[in-house]
């Protein structure tokens, strides 16, 4: 009997597979997005909307060209469904009014320079969304910081021409986010007991001064709840991050009230609940063991609130974002789960005899 | 003291020698293939920064002012910078062989490091006292290291990615430092304090 | 971390939503009838292969030793049946490859006679351990969970070690597969039977049963048979993937963990698995070599899926026509759907650690294109041994397999928990084992080379030294020259002096 | 004039002496990795590689005039051996390993010359003048010495047939 021509099949083991698959999981991500979304064009009305779609229809062509551009079939690889969160994603982060040509730089960014440069899905190295939003914010500090009130949502048409920069924003409509007002105010020498905030900078339910993601504060983190129960994030990231804002917030407002902004105000402004829930547990940037995202969540968190109270931005989730996924691999590198029968350092751990219990 | 410690941020981060001053390219594209290796480049030229801070600073205040010998100023910086070199070159030699082998032209190429010479300079121009140039060459390397650590974290997992032929290899990595420099300008217009 | 993980302390390993054991598990036990022939491997252990004791052409009795075992580590081989040795030679081995190995294929004369017994003993607690291992290496007994390292040597390792506590691998962790189950339910008598005299083997005093809670019919039965037995516990563990792997049952059991690269022996516990001590009371107590055992076959193209006592080197293909099947079979795969061999094609033997062969459907193999790495990090959370497959995986396709073993390799058990979870259907198994292999070539390469390189030294040595006997024997035979020409000289000088 | 000549020359004289002192404390003995080099190679000596003996070769990889994979012999894992001392990276592909080769004697072709015998750099070679040679296995190189010296091409190099002990599997291929 030889065994020449016989194999049918060389496969290694296992034979049964249970993982869902990726796109499975992006699209489960994409779904719990959809409430904070539509909130979102609630309030800000059609262009928001129409923002929305540019910049998601950008990031889409972006990976497509590349795709085809690398030889590769891109309608198989668009399924997976990473270029549609990504461009989700980026639209909930910009300023709602924001003109055409903002979703459509910053999508084609994303998914061209922010990934697919590097090889694609899996082999980035910053979260597409967030390092096309900071390639944005520097380059058009403009049109990224023009924010509106969410009073007198328009209709579709006129808001699409709000959209291609056909029909002008009335003046009383633009005004500054909470943050971004407090910088401000401290700059002119203002301090936060004496500031006077303007209409809509705040509000509990969230009509409010914003981008998408920042408005529907408490749809995004029921959001990222629901990541929590599917299990497809775990509370490490979320928790570690939210934390690391929060506490130096807190004992900052404690000790001087009119330098430091309270905590409650930290978590429910600007990008805090998208980014711990959303953009810092992107599977791809973040380390992948749990202490590891315990480390990654307090990095994010503290340089976060860093930014927001030191730096020259208002806002620092994205840069937190960033500034962590780049220390990500020397994480991975440094903290890695014990080995069965190893010793921490991974050296196989000494012998111990005696009775067992 | 917090000035010191200001001193110490705003020159490792805010202005970073690498991602803000654009300074140091050199190695910076050139030793950051390997994570260990890189290290050892910081720890290199961190110790020649410093070294070359302090030293210039005496020379400059010592022997070029008194004497009004500021034209020779460049010249006689580099004489210490190259001494510098020279002497960790023979340190690293001894000490880690794996390490000078890695590292290679790199290790003597930290005498034209324009980051090594720009800080002395810098110092001067700016009037340092002592102490604040130390820690100006101190921060500044830190500042360096941390970065090209950083940067050889990242290009190593770049190193089993599948990046598209095109932009495989420096292309990819230049994309890869202007990305970080983005990140990096979340530090821009920071006041401490 | 879900609530299962929180409840039971395992944070390690996978839970299939559904473990397919049954309906198959709760079929009564059937016994195979006798094929036309069969094909009995020579190798079906870990360590020498056994050398054939009988010639073409000879008849053979049931029991009778066909193939005896070749130094420490090996295992003797037994006919199943008797018949006439038709072929020693190769046939194709239960093995991904589908290389062939050496069997002794016996045509059946369907009579079944009985040749003669080993000694049985009555009272094997009366015997030395010494001689209690002798009969088990005798009976050619190896770890029947799948491991088939010869038991004897096992035991004499755990007297040498004097482990205190044996454990008893009642888990059978694999999906699909409840040969242990059915053996427990069916036979629990004979394997605490075997615990007790593998414990007066090895000394131990302690023996604690693990059986996943998945079993409580295997669990109630074994505990009725432990009744009376004050060393011998029987200890429900949560049914969780890899828990019949060794390590993990320990760990689970004792509390223990197993140093790496050592063995269980140097904590002072032994692991077997309940097969084996079925066969090892058959062995000791009635004479019976090991030439039969409890196979489950079962998979969606299987008819009537059950356990199957078929004698070892049966046909895959007699086995399934004696089960029937339904329809063709996507895959075969011998073992269970985690971690077994997906078979070449059907003419292949069973060997004594098979426990059971899966005739899959294409649904139920799922076979998916692999897409990129998401670093989702469902595998670092899956692995039983708390490696990074993702990195090790990476690694291994850069060709870094250097880095990849710094990063514990060597630890990984290949349980496939990583494969199972993987939502890019990353092949990480087939990384692994082709990596394992590839270390393992290399360092075969390099022992060779510092035997080749001893080889030269010496033969450098000895042409030196041949070379200067030479230049020694040259220089000596001219100094006898010159001392005679000499010697002739004076004496000339002599006799002229004399003469003159 | 006088003031920047001298005190050029003395920052000269002065970091003159330290690198002075420092070169006599952190000397360097001798080159410490062609001896490592050397330790690593077979050390048969076979001369495949094209250098006069390993330590020539070792010596020619020192100063990175071969690449670090000449030695055939030694084969891949040798080679990243050597790649790791050298501080360079081993491309994933490299050298085609075309699988072990061994030497193995046509019986009817040999003529018991002892040839092969004599230039078998690990006595691998068997047998006496007018006896058929034969190979010992374990202790081939494949090196190909005895190839060039058999007047009948008796004597040549074979594969090693495969077997399921040195049977692997293929590395997987990955999408994306």
């Amino acid at each position: 009997m030889s065994a020449q021509g016989m194999i049918l099949q060389t496969v290694a083991s296992p034979h049964a597979r249970a993982g869902e698959s990726v796109s499975v999981v992006m699209l489960k991500v994409v779904a719990t997005l959809v409430p904070a979304t539509v909130y979102g064009f609630w309030l800000f009305g059609s262009p928001a909307f129409w923002l929305w779609l540019i910049t998601i229809a950008a990031a889409l062509v972006g990976e497509a060209v590349c795709l085809r551009w690398a030889g590769r079939d891109p309608l198989p690889l668009l399924k997976d469904g990473s270029a549609l969160l990504t461009g989700w994603l980026l639209a909930l982060s910009l300023p709602p009014w924001a003109p055409w040509w903002i979703g459509v730089v910053g999508g084609l960014f994303a998914t061209t320079l922010g990934k697919q440069v590097f090889g694609g899905l899996g082999n980035n190295l910053f979260n597409p969304a967030m390092i096309a939003r900071i390639a944005l914010l520097v380059s058009f500090p403009v049109q990224m910081t023009y924010w509106v009130v969410p009073a007198g949502a328009p209709g579709l048409f006129d808001g699409l021409l709000i959209t291609l920069g056909q029909m002008p924003v009335p003046d009383a409509m633009s005004s500054a986010t909470l943050l971004g007002h407090a910088k401000t105010d401290l700059a002119r020498g203002v301090d936060l007991l004496h500031t006077e905030l303007p209409g809509h900078a705040f509000n509990w339910v969230g009509a409010r001064v914003g981008s998408l993601g920042e408005t529907s504060t408490w749809l995004i983190a029921a959001g990222g709840v629901a990541l929590l129960a599917m299990r497809i994030i775990t509370w490490h990231v979320p928790v570690a991050m939210l934390a690391a804002i929060a506490i130096p917030a807190a004992i900052g407002h404690a000790a001087d009230p009119a330098r430091y902004i309270d905590w409650t105000t930290h978590l429910m402004s600007g990008g805090a609940m998208l980014g711990a829930f959303f953009i810092a547990t992107d599977y791809v940037t973040s380390p992948s063991t749990r202490a590891g995202q315990v480390v990654f969540g307090l990095g994010c968190g503290l340089l976060t609130w860093v930014i927001r109270t030191y730096g020259g931005y208002p806002e620092g989730v994205a840069f937190a974002v960033l500034l962590m996924n780049a220390l990500t691999p020397a994480i991975d590198r440094l903290i890695k789960p014990r080995v069965y029968g190893r010793t921490f350092g991974g050296k196989p751990a000494p012998l111990q005899k005696g009775k067992s219990k | 003291m917090s000035e010191y410690l200001i001193l110490l941020v705003s020159t490792a981060l805010v202005n970073n020698v690498v991602l803000v001053k654009f300074l140091g390219l050199c190695p910076f594209m050139g030793v950051s293939k390997k994570l260990d290796s890189s290290f050892g480049m910081g720890l290199a030229t961190t110790f020649v920064i410093t070294l070359a801070s302090g030293a210039c600073w005496a020379l400059e205040h010592y022997l070029l002012a008194p004497l009004g010998l500021n034209y020779l100023r460049i010249l006689t910086f580099i004489l210490v910078i190259a001494a510098a070199v020279q002497f960790i070159e023979m340190v690293v030699r001894k000490v880690t062989p794996e390490l000078y082998r890695t590292l290679g032209i790199y290790l003597p190429l930290i005498t034209t490091n324009c980051a090594v010479l720009g800080i002395p300079l810098l110092n001067v121009q700016q009037a340092n006292n002592f102490a604040m140039s130390v820690m100006v060459g101190f921060g500044a390397s830190v500042g360096f290291t941390l970065v090209l650590t950083m940067f050889a974290g990242l290009r190593e997992r770049l190193s089993l990615a599948k990046v598209p032929q095109t932009f495989e290899g420096a292309p990819v990595s230049f994309v890869l430092a202007s990305l970080l420099a983005l990140a990096f300008m979340g530090f821009s217009g920071m006041k401490l304090g | 971390m879900g609530l299962r993980e929180l409840l039971n302390g395992v944070r390690w390993g996978v839970h299939p939503h559904d473990d397919h054991k049954r309906p198959a598990a709760d079929v009564p036990l059937r016994v195979m009838p006798l094929p036309e022939r069969l094909c009995v491997p020579l190798l079906q252990h870990v360590g020498a292969p056994a050398l054939p004791v009988v010639a073409v052409g000879e008849r053979v009795l049931r029991g009778q030793l066909i193939a005896a075992a070749q130094g420490s580590v090996s295992a003797p081989v037994h006919a199943p049946s008797s018949g006439v040795i038709s072929a020693i030679g190769e046939v194709t081995a239960p093995h991904p490859s589908g290389l062939p190995f050496a069997a002794i294929t016996i045509a059946l004369d369907g009579k079944d006679e009985a040749g003669d017994a080993l000694a049985p003993h009555a009272d094997p607690f009366s015997l030395s351990p010494a001689e209690v291992s002798q009969r088990i290496a005798d009976a050619g007994i190896v770890g029947l969970g799948g491991a088939t390292f010869p038991s004897a040597p096992k035991a004499q390792l755990g007297l040498k070690l004097a482990v205190h506590t044996l454990i008893i691998n009642g888990g059978e962790c694999e999906p699909y597969l409840s040969s242990d189950d059915s053996l427990m339910r069916v036979r629990a008598d004979e394997v605490i039977d075997g615990v007790r005299i593998l414990m007066h083997a090895t000394g131990a005093t302690k023996a604690l049963v693990g059986i996943e809670d998945n079993k409580p019919e295997a669990t109630a039965a074994m505990r009725r048979a432990a009744e009376g037995f004050a060393a011998i516990e029987i200890r429900p563990v949560p049914a969780r993937y890899p828990m019949g792997s060794d390590r993990q049952l320990v760990q689970v059991l004792t509390g223990k963990e197993v140093p790496s690269g050592a063995r269980t022996a140097s904590i002072g516990v032994l692991v077997n698995n309940v097969s084996t001590c079925a066969a090892i009371h058959r062995a000791v107590r009635a004479g019976e070599p090991l030439y039969r055992r409890i196979v489950t076959v079962n998979g969606g193209a299987v008819a009537q899926p059950g356990n199957v006592l078929a004698p070892i080197g049966v046909l895959i293909e007699d086995l399934l026509a004696f089960v029937g099947l339904k329809e063709a079979p996507a895959r075969l795969v011998m073992g269970g759907p985690m971690m077994g061999i997906a078979l070449p094609h059907a003419q292949v033997p069973t060997v004594k650690g098979c426990g059971g062969i899966l005739a899959l459907t294409a649904n139920e193999i799922t076979d998916v294109a692999p897409s990129a790495c998401i670093r989702c990090g469902s595998c670092v959370k899956a692995c039983p041994m708390g490696l990074l497959p993702l990195e090790l995986s990476a690694h291994i396709q850069a060709g870094e397999y250097d880095k990849a073993e710094a990063k514990g390799l060597d630890d990984c058990l290949a349980c496939g928990c990583c494969a199972y979870v993987c939502p890019s259907h990353v092949p990480l198994v087939q990384s692994f084992y082709h990596a394992k292999g590839e270390v393992w070539k290399r360092a075969q390469q390099k022992k060779r080379t510092e035997f080749t390189k001893g080889l030269a030294q010496a033969r450098t040595a000895r042409l030196e030294r041949e070379a200067r006997e030479r230049a020694e024997a040259a220089a000596r035979r001219k100094a006898e020259r010159a001392a005679q020409q000499a010697a002739a000289a004076a004496s000339a000088n002599t006799a002229g002096g004399a003469s003159a | 004039m006088i003031a920047p000549i001298a005190s050029v020359m003395f920052l000269g004289l002065v970091l003159g002496l330290i690198l002075g002192y420092a070169a006599k404390v952190f000397h360097v003995e001798g080159d410490a990795l062609v001896e490592e080099l050397i330790e690593l190679m077979p050390g048969t000596n076979c001369g495949q590689c094209s250098f006069p003996g390993c330590s020539g070769a070792a010596n020619a990889i020192a100063r990175g005039e071969a690449s670090v994979d000449c030695c055939p012999g030694g084969g891949r894992a040798l080679a990243e051996a050597i790649a790791a001392k050298m501080g360079v990276s081993l491309g994933a592909g490299g050298k085609a390993d075309s699988g072990p080769k061994l030497a193995q004697v046509a019986e009817h072709l040999c003529i018991g010359c002892a040839r092969c015998f004599k230039v078998c750099p690990t006595d691998a070679v068997i047998g006496a003048a007018k006896q058929i040679h034969g190979v010992l296995h374990g202790a081939c190189t494949g090196c190909g010495s005895c190839e060039k010296e058999c007047p009948t091409g008796a004597i040549g190099l074979e594969p090693v047939p495969l077997t399921l002990r040195d049977w692997n599997w293929t590395k997987p291929a990955l999408a994306g």
